[in-house]
């Protein structure tokens, strides 16, 4: 295949063309038009297998990539340049990440086809869902950070969409209200560091950077009172993964945004989206270790990652419980990216995707089945569930695999990641020669963590699977599960991508190649750092014409196993990883046993720990008080004092100054001065009246609510700028 | 005299007429009014130069469809006042806060 | 294709030889004044020809009413009575002028002049015959169109300025009826323009001939209907029967000139009547040959250019008998018919029309049906 | 004086100027041979006897902006197709004919579908009430 | 000397009008005042040899959008009631007050000043010409219009049919209203 624009351009046009068949005509097509959006994903998810295919089983480099660009807007002018590219860039990373995406979005749309059967909006959910998958495929396709910063925000908007999905709910409302608002400080972050990497840079493009930071271009760059800006680009840039990953401090929005109907959930809170906070630092890398933030960055991971489990120990809400491991899942990701260990992050981030997806479809099959008939509402409390093993037989295989991936049981898949991970950790934090002492927290968090994903998964599955039902009637009205094609078929299919062989195997006959000790892994010899050296200058193409370079030729190449270490670093590192996949064997049966103890033998009592952390126990409940800190604290005191002093501004400064300066230029026009003290007067009255309201306070601090006072500000600042810059 | 430089005198003077009516105008009718007058100051500029820089008639095509988009936009901005007066029973501009609180 | 009466009569010798000799008299070059001047002159003449259709208009109107319902109508004021427009313009203008107290008083002059502004600038580019038409704009036909949209401003402002409740309504239902009707008009005009190739009045009628069967109405079966779409369309626009719901007494007293007395009222009926004969000569010039002569009798000359006067005045004012003949047959239209009417058979057909006659020209390469028809008889006995 | 100068307007302007004369000098004419005797009641508006209460500027029907709305957004419409209609015949002779005819049809279509979903809509209907209830 | 005549007169008539669009209380006299702006500007296209745009100028500005102002005009209570907002600060009139006047004047001259600056080079490296190409424009823009600005011509017609949707949709009459 001839890899340009107009080859890989499908797999994002299949999608979007089902959106906007859809949006348009989906209500009159039989079934509401899901197939539309089914036949679209399986598509392009035949296309993302192609490339897969190529890039995977014929191609060895993992220095190789494919970029190519269209200029899209050119406004230069003399030799003042100023050109938005658009464009492709793949290599193996976006390959597996097409695939991923693609493949777990195609079980998602087949599952939701049974899981949202009968809903008012049946045919809507799929129009999201065929845009959403749109923005996840266009942004991990792009070349440059813009059109990431596009599709984010095309991601965002579905995101929003699906949370108030039921909007006839209040709460679903404020959700995705909370998600959206939330998302949007680590979004305005992400544009700040576009704009930063665009004043040295001048283009946006990953290999632009990639070059730029090569050659130095970053040094000696001063963003803002002496911090470097190489720094706050990477800062700004890590902000928008907190952001969008739900890392500390942003996670409050992601246990919300549970209010979605639960495919979606699992599609975007679990699988993808929240994955492509992770992606971008991945893809920014360089620009990471540039800035000197990874040790910030293992530290967020590692607060994430623990503190995120410790709230869901005391969950009782299914989708909650998930929620919070995704969100600690992702903080081991976070962790992964800040202590160097490139590929065990991604990969960490392809195998969370498949069994979180996984869980969150089991779990929705469970929530579906069980159907209150007292409040005509799906049952999502662990409580009153128990004992569901026999009714569901499919959906127990398919979650418990899940459960023992995500714990970190050997031979799943979670095992394979997060182990290399921890021991990557340990290693930077421990063990290494370049440890110091500072750096000892993030790992010891780490394995903390891991001891507790075991444990409150295990307990989650326990609940839920085992023991006798606790809700008689409900367990009664449960219906025998059937195997059926769009219910238990993506289920047991993303549970058998949850085993260990798939991720760590020869799958390629590359596998020959030892990587750092004597294991054998496809997938660490296809990912690697970007080597920010060797990125070539790329030509632009007239967009959808044919290839001029010709054909790509994939040629194996060879694969430096060392990773540029030397003999004896190499066998830290080994030793590191030995050290760390036995600990997290052991904290991951350790956990299981507990939980074991805890809800099958009922030899320990879990209301005694609950009783003697009590007051733990009830920080967790508030989820560590970050909802009261934002919405309390930050929103009502300090937002609500800068909207006082803004109001001054605006009746003091900004009148006083207009009137007193202006008032003899045009005297004649001004026919209504005696209404001018009514103007402060009452204008004051009304704005110091003014209360303020929950979240959306935040969007009114800054406005006085005229447009002609905004459109004047920005004549203003218009004028000013072009005064700049012209004289 | 009546060189490139009157042309755009005449398109800057209709900006500016139109950015003052934006801003003093209490009325929203009369704030769309001030809209056209700037996309008119623009639009001149654009013949202007085609007549008297680039020689050719791309020039032309641009205020073409700068009318055509005010057009459109006129049409959708008054109905958006007329719906709004009938929420509101008014179309002063500093009535249109529903958006802040 | 962009001449001016001026160009026309600038071909003959003893025109250059004025310029010449004038310019030698003044010092400077006369050439655009003298232009400016033999332009005025043209104006002038046509102007007062069209004040004077205008005027006969009226009469014609009464006139023909009463042939149609067996009176005998105006007969006192000179032979048949003919000069009654003459003393019904004396009338006007002694009349005393009337401004409502609660009229908008500067809205109220000016909307008699709008009307009348729209209609005058129609006849800038009216073709009534090769050379001594005012201009042969190349956008005249879009011209035409566009500058008559003014009348409907007019119309609202009449009503609006009077600030009085028949006007109001008369004016509201005059503009929403003239900028409706547009459309069909337009798109009727566009179905010929395409068939010309041209928005050139010159082109548009030179592509037609003198006798019917070159005609753009007998062109195909689209442009056939294009015409009837036009006339019904162009009825409307000039707010005429059974389209005089602006001005319709038993319910609107009399529309958006109520308040409207002496002259000014003259100018807005004045400005009507113009109209009604603009659009039949378009009409005429579109559809019916303009001012083609049959077998180019008379060649481009004086004598030529006279008889093409004739044709098209001939060609126009039939139109023009018709127009009056149907407000006589015809009852007047709802409101909402009118709306009906217009948005749901003229507008769609229209665009029928113009997709119809877009296709013709595809497919049958620009051949009217005539030609066809004499081509693949033709062809056929040639055995092809 | 070449014939595509500038010169071709000046008919139309003195056309326009015509206007502006005539207009001024029926205005004078009658300004001096008119009788000037307003009174209270000559002044009001007219409403056949009856006293005028309010002014007349009040609230209207919202049909007639959406029919002006329709209006415009065809006039627009035929203002793009004016250009390419004139050209038509003369690029189908080039033999481009096939492309600008499904150029145009395109177009057209797209705003057809804009005047079929007013339509269904009803927003053609000028007075709803009038219509025969429609089946539901 | 018409040149010159047209240019000075359709100037005079656009500034003109658009002071009287600023200066006048009337919201139906504004739309008025810019019924004769948008005149002279049609004026001034046509004394730039662009006369397939002034034409559309005089038909879309000056018969549609003029119009609907003022059919908008009327649908919204007419201009009687406009003039001042229900409470306090509102009640200023609505033509502004000197703030927003000396504001437009202060943001005119620092406009000027730079635009000036920037065209200067621009505008001396200007050669004048005579008015050129009257005659052919309408079928040069035709020719653009389907083969150059094909997808804008095409992407208009979008445009508009969203437009007609999305207005017709907000402005249609509600029982609930």
């Amino acid at each position: 295949m001839d890899y340009t624009i107009g080859t890989v351009a499908p797999i994002l046009l299949f999608p979007l063309a089902a959106f906007v068949i859809n949006a348009f005509i989906g209500r009159k097509l039989p079934r509401q038009g899901d197939w539309v959006s089914i036949i679209g994903i399986l598509l392009s998810f035949g296309w993302s297998a192609r490339i897969f295919n190529d890039f995977v089983f014929g191609h060895y480099s993992s220095d190789y990539y494919v970029h190519k660009v269209f200029t899209w807007i050119d406004l230069s002018y003399g030799d003042f340049p100023f050109q938005i590219d658009l464009g492709i860039y793949i290599d193996n990373m976006t390959a597996m990440m097409l695939l991923m995406v693609s493949g777990v979005a195609a079980l998602i749309h087949i599952f939701s086809s049974f899981y949202m059967k009968g809903d008012p909006r049946y045919g809507r959910f799929f129009t999201y869902l065929s845009l959403f998958t749109t923005g996840m495929l266009g942004l991990v396709l792009s070349e440059n950070l813009l059109s990431v910063f596009i599709f984010w925000e095309l991601m965002g908007f579905c995101s929003y969409s699906l949370i108030g999905f039921y909007y006839e709910k209040e709460e679903a409302g404020n959700a995705s209200m909370k998600a959206f608002m939330t998302t949007r400080v680590g979004d305005v972050c992400f544009l700040l560091a576009i704009l930063g990497i665009w004043s040295v840079v001048g283009s946006v493009s990953f290999v632009d950077i990639y070059n730029h930071l090569a050659s130095g271009a970053f040094e000696g760059q001063v963003a803002i009172l002496g911090i470097p800006l190489a720094s706050f680009c990477a800062f700004m840039i890590f902000a928008g993964t907190i952001g969008k990953s739900a890392q500390f401090p942003l996670q409050v929005w992601l246990p919300d945004a549970m209010m979605g109907p639960t495919p979606c959930s699992a599609l975007i809170h679990a699988a993808t989206m929240v994955a492509a906070g992770v992606y971008l630092s991945l893809r920014m890398y360089p620009l990471m270790e540039a800035g000197h933030l990874t040790t910030f960055i293992a530290y967020i991971g590692a607060i994430t990652a623990f503190g995120a489990a410790t709230i869901a120990l005391i969950q009782t809400d299914i989708k909650a419980v998930l929620a919070y491991s995704t969100i600690s899942q992702l903080g081991y990701m976070v962790l992964g990216i800040g202590v160097g260990s490139y590929n065990a992050a991604f990969m960490h981030l392809i195998t969370h995707a498949v069994f979180k997806a996984c869980l969150f479809l089991s779990a929705g099959s469970v929530i579906h089945s069980l159907h209150d008939h007292h409040t005509h509402g799906h049952v999502q409390e662990m409580p009153r569930m128990g004992g569901l093993r026999k009714k569901m037989p499919y959906t127990f295989l398919a979650m418990a695999c899940c459960t023992l991936a995500i714990s970190g049981v050997p031979f799943f898949s979670g095992f394979v990641s997060k182990d290399r991970i921890l021991g990557d950790a340990l290693y930077w934090g421990i063990t290494g020669h370049h440890a110091h002492w500072y750096q000892a927290i993030p790992p010891i968090l780490g394995f903390a963590a891991a001891f507790l994903t075991a444990f409150y998964m295990c307990r989650m599955m326990f609940l839920t699977f085992f023991g006798e039902p606790r809700d008689k009637e409900l367990y009664e009205h449960c219906h025998k599960e059937k195997l059926s094609l769009n219910r238990n078929i993506p289920l047991l299919l993303l549970a058998v991508f949850t085993l260990g062989v798939w991720y760590s195997g020869s799958l390629t006959g590359q596998g020959k190649v030892k990587v750092a000790g004597d294991r054998y892994e496809w997938f660490s010899t296809l990912i690697e750092k970007p080597n920010t050296s060797n990125f070539r200058e790329y030509t632009k193409e007239p967009f959808g014409l044919k290839d001029t370079r010709g054909t790509v030729h994939f040629e194996k190449s060879h694969y430096d196993p060392s990773h540029g270490l030397s003999e004896e670093e190499a066998h830290h590192v080994h030793t590191a990883h030995n050290i760390g996949a036995g600990l997290s064997i052991l904290v991951a049966f350790l956990g299981i046993f507990i939980a074991f103890l805890m809800y099958i033998r009922k030899s320990m009592d879990p209301g005694f720990w609950v009783r003697t952390f009590h007051r733990w126990n009830k920080a967790l409940k508030e989820k560590y008080y970050f909802d009261h800190l934002y919405i309390d604290v930050l929103i009502q005191k300090v937002l609500l004092t800068v909207n006082r002093l803004l109001a001054a501004f605006d009746m003091g400064v900004y009148d006083r100054f207009a009137i007193d300066g202006m008032a003899s230029v045009n005297r004649w026009l001004y026919k209504a001065a005696n209404f001018f003290d009514n103007f402060i007067v009452d204008n004051s009255v009304d704005l110091t009246g003014v209360s303020v309201k929950f979240l959306n306070v935040a969007s009114r601090t800054v406005q006085s609510g005229k447009v002609q006072f905004y459109f004047m500000v920005l004549i203003l600042a218009v004028s000013f700028y072009i005064l700049k810059i012209s004289f | 005299m009546f060189g490139l430089a009157w042309y755009l005198g005449i398109g800057f003077v209709l900006f500016c007429t139109g950015i003052t009516v934006m801003i003093a105008r209490k009325s929203i009718v009369a704030i769309l009014i001030g809209i056209e007058l700037i996309l008119n100051g623009a639009a001149i500029n654009f013949v202007a130069y085609s007549k008297f820089v680039t020689q050719d008639l791309d020039g032309h095509i641009f205020p073409l469809f700068i009318i055509i988009v005010a057009a459109a936009e006129a049409a959708v901005g008054l109905a958006i006042v007329i719906r709004f007066y009938q929420i509101r029973e008014t179309i002063h501009i500093d009535e249109a806060t529903q958006l802040q609180s | 294709m962009n001449s001016t009466v001026a160009n026309y009569f600038s071909e003959f010798e003893s025109y250059q030889k004025m310029v010449d000799w004038l310019s030698g008299i003044a010092g400077f070059d006369t050439a655009t004044l003298v232009m400016v001047v033999v332009i005025s002159l043209m104006a002038f003449i046509v102007i007062n020809a069209m004040m004077l259709v205008g005027g006969l208009g009226t009469y014609a109107e009464r006139k023909i009413s009463a042939d149609l319902q067996a009176r005998i109508g105006p007969n006192r004021v000179g032979p048949y009575g003919i000069l009654q427009f003459l003393a019904d313009g004396l009338k006007m203008t002694m009349k005393e002028d009337v401004t409502p107290a609660k009229a908008d008083k500067v809205l109220f002059n000016l909307a008699p002049f709008l009307s009348l502004f729209g209609i005058f600038g129609t006849l800038a580019v009216l073709p009534i015959s090769s050379g001594l038409a005012l201009s042969h704009l190349n956008v005249g036909v879009f011209f035409l169109i566009a500058i008559s949209s003014i009348v409907g401003i007019g119309i609202f402002l009449g009503g609006y300025a009077s600030n009085s409740k028949w006007s109001m309504l008369g004016g509201m239902r005059g503009a929403s009826q003239i900028v409706s009707y547009e459309i069909p008009v337009t798109l009727s005009v566009l179905s010929i323009v395409l068939l010309a190739g041209s928005l050139n009045f010159k082109v548009i009628v030179g592509g037609q001939t003198g006798m019917p069967t070159g005609w753009f109405i007998f062109h195909n079966p689209f442009s056939f209907m294009a015409f009837f779409v036009y006339s019904i369309a162009a009825l409307a626009e000039a707010n005429r029967a059974p389209f005089d719901l602006p001005e319709a007494e038993s319910e609107l007293v009399s529309g958006y000139h109520t308040e409207y007395t002496g002259m000014k009222f003259g100018i807005f009926a004045l400005a009507e009547y113009i109209e009604v004969f603009v659009l039949a000569s378009v009409a005429a010039a579109m559809f019916l040959g303009g001012y083609n002569v049959p077998f180019h009798l008379g060649g481009d000359g004086i004598i030529g250019q006279v008889l093409q006067l004739g044709a098209f005045v001939t060609k126009s004012l039939l139109i023009y008998y018709v127009v009056i003949w149907i407000r006589w047959t015809f009852p007047r239209l709802r409101a909402d018919q009118l709306m009906v009417v217009c948005w749901k058979y003229l507008t769609p057909i229209a665009i029928f029309n113009l997709v119809g006659s877009a296709v013709w020209l595809y497919a049958f390469k620009g051949q009217s049906i005539l030609q066809l028809v004499l081509h693949s008889g033709g062809s056929s006995a040639g055995g092809h | 004086m070449a014939n595509n100068s500038i010169n071709v307007l000046i008919p139309i302007a003195v056309c326009l100027g015509f206007a502006v004369i005539i207009y001024l000098v029926v205005m004078l004419a009658s300004k001096i041979l008119r009788p000037h005797e307003p009174n209270e009641l000559k002044n009001s508006a007219y409403e056949c006897g009856e006293q005028p209460i309010g002014t007349a500027w009040s609230m209207f029907n919202v049909r007639f902006y959406v029919v002006g709305l329709i209006f415009i957004i065809f006039d627009v419409e035929s203002v793009l197709m004016f250009p390419v209609v004139s050209v038509f015949k003369k690029l189908n002779a080039m033999g481009m004919g096939g492309v600008v005819l499904i150029e145009i049809l395109l177009f057209i279509g797209i705003l057809v579908a804009g005047i079929a979903y007013c339509w269904s809509k009803g927003d053609l209907d000028w007075v709803k009430s009038y219509q025969p209830a429609k089946k539901k | 000397m018409f040149h010159k005549v047209l240019i000075i007169l359709s100037s005079a008539l656009t500034v003109a009008s658009a002071i009287g669009v600023l200066v006048t209380k009337d919201i139906v006299r504004a739309c008025i005042f810019l019924f004769f702006s948008l005149f002279g500007v049609a004026g001034i296209y046509a004394s730039l040899g662009a006369d397939f745009v002034a034409v559309t100028q005089i038909m879309v500005y000056v018969g549609g959008v003029v119009i609907l102002m003022l059919f908008a005009v009327m649908l919204t209570g007419g201009p009687g009631k406009e003039s001042a907002g229900s409470k306090g600060y509102l009640l200023i009139p609505m033509m502004g007050n000197k703030i927003t006047f000396g504001f437009g004047i202060f943001s005119g001259l620092v406009l000027l000043l730079t635009m000036a600056k920037i065209t200067k080079s621009v505008i001396a490296s200007v050669t004048i010409s005579e008015v050129e190409g009257f005659a052919s424009t309408v079928e040069r823009i035709g020719s653009l219009l389907v083969s150059e600005h094909v997808l804008a011509f095409e992407i208009s017609s979008i445009l508009l049919l969203g437009a007609l949707v999305g207005a017709a949709m907000i402005a249609r009459p509600r029982k609930n209203v």
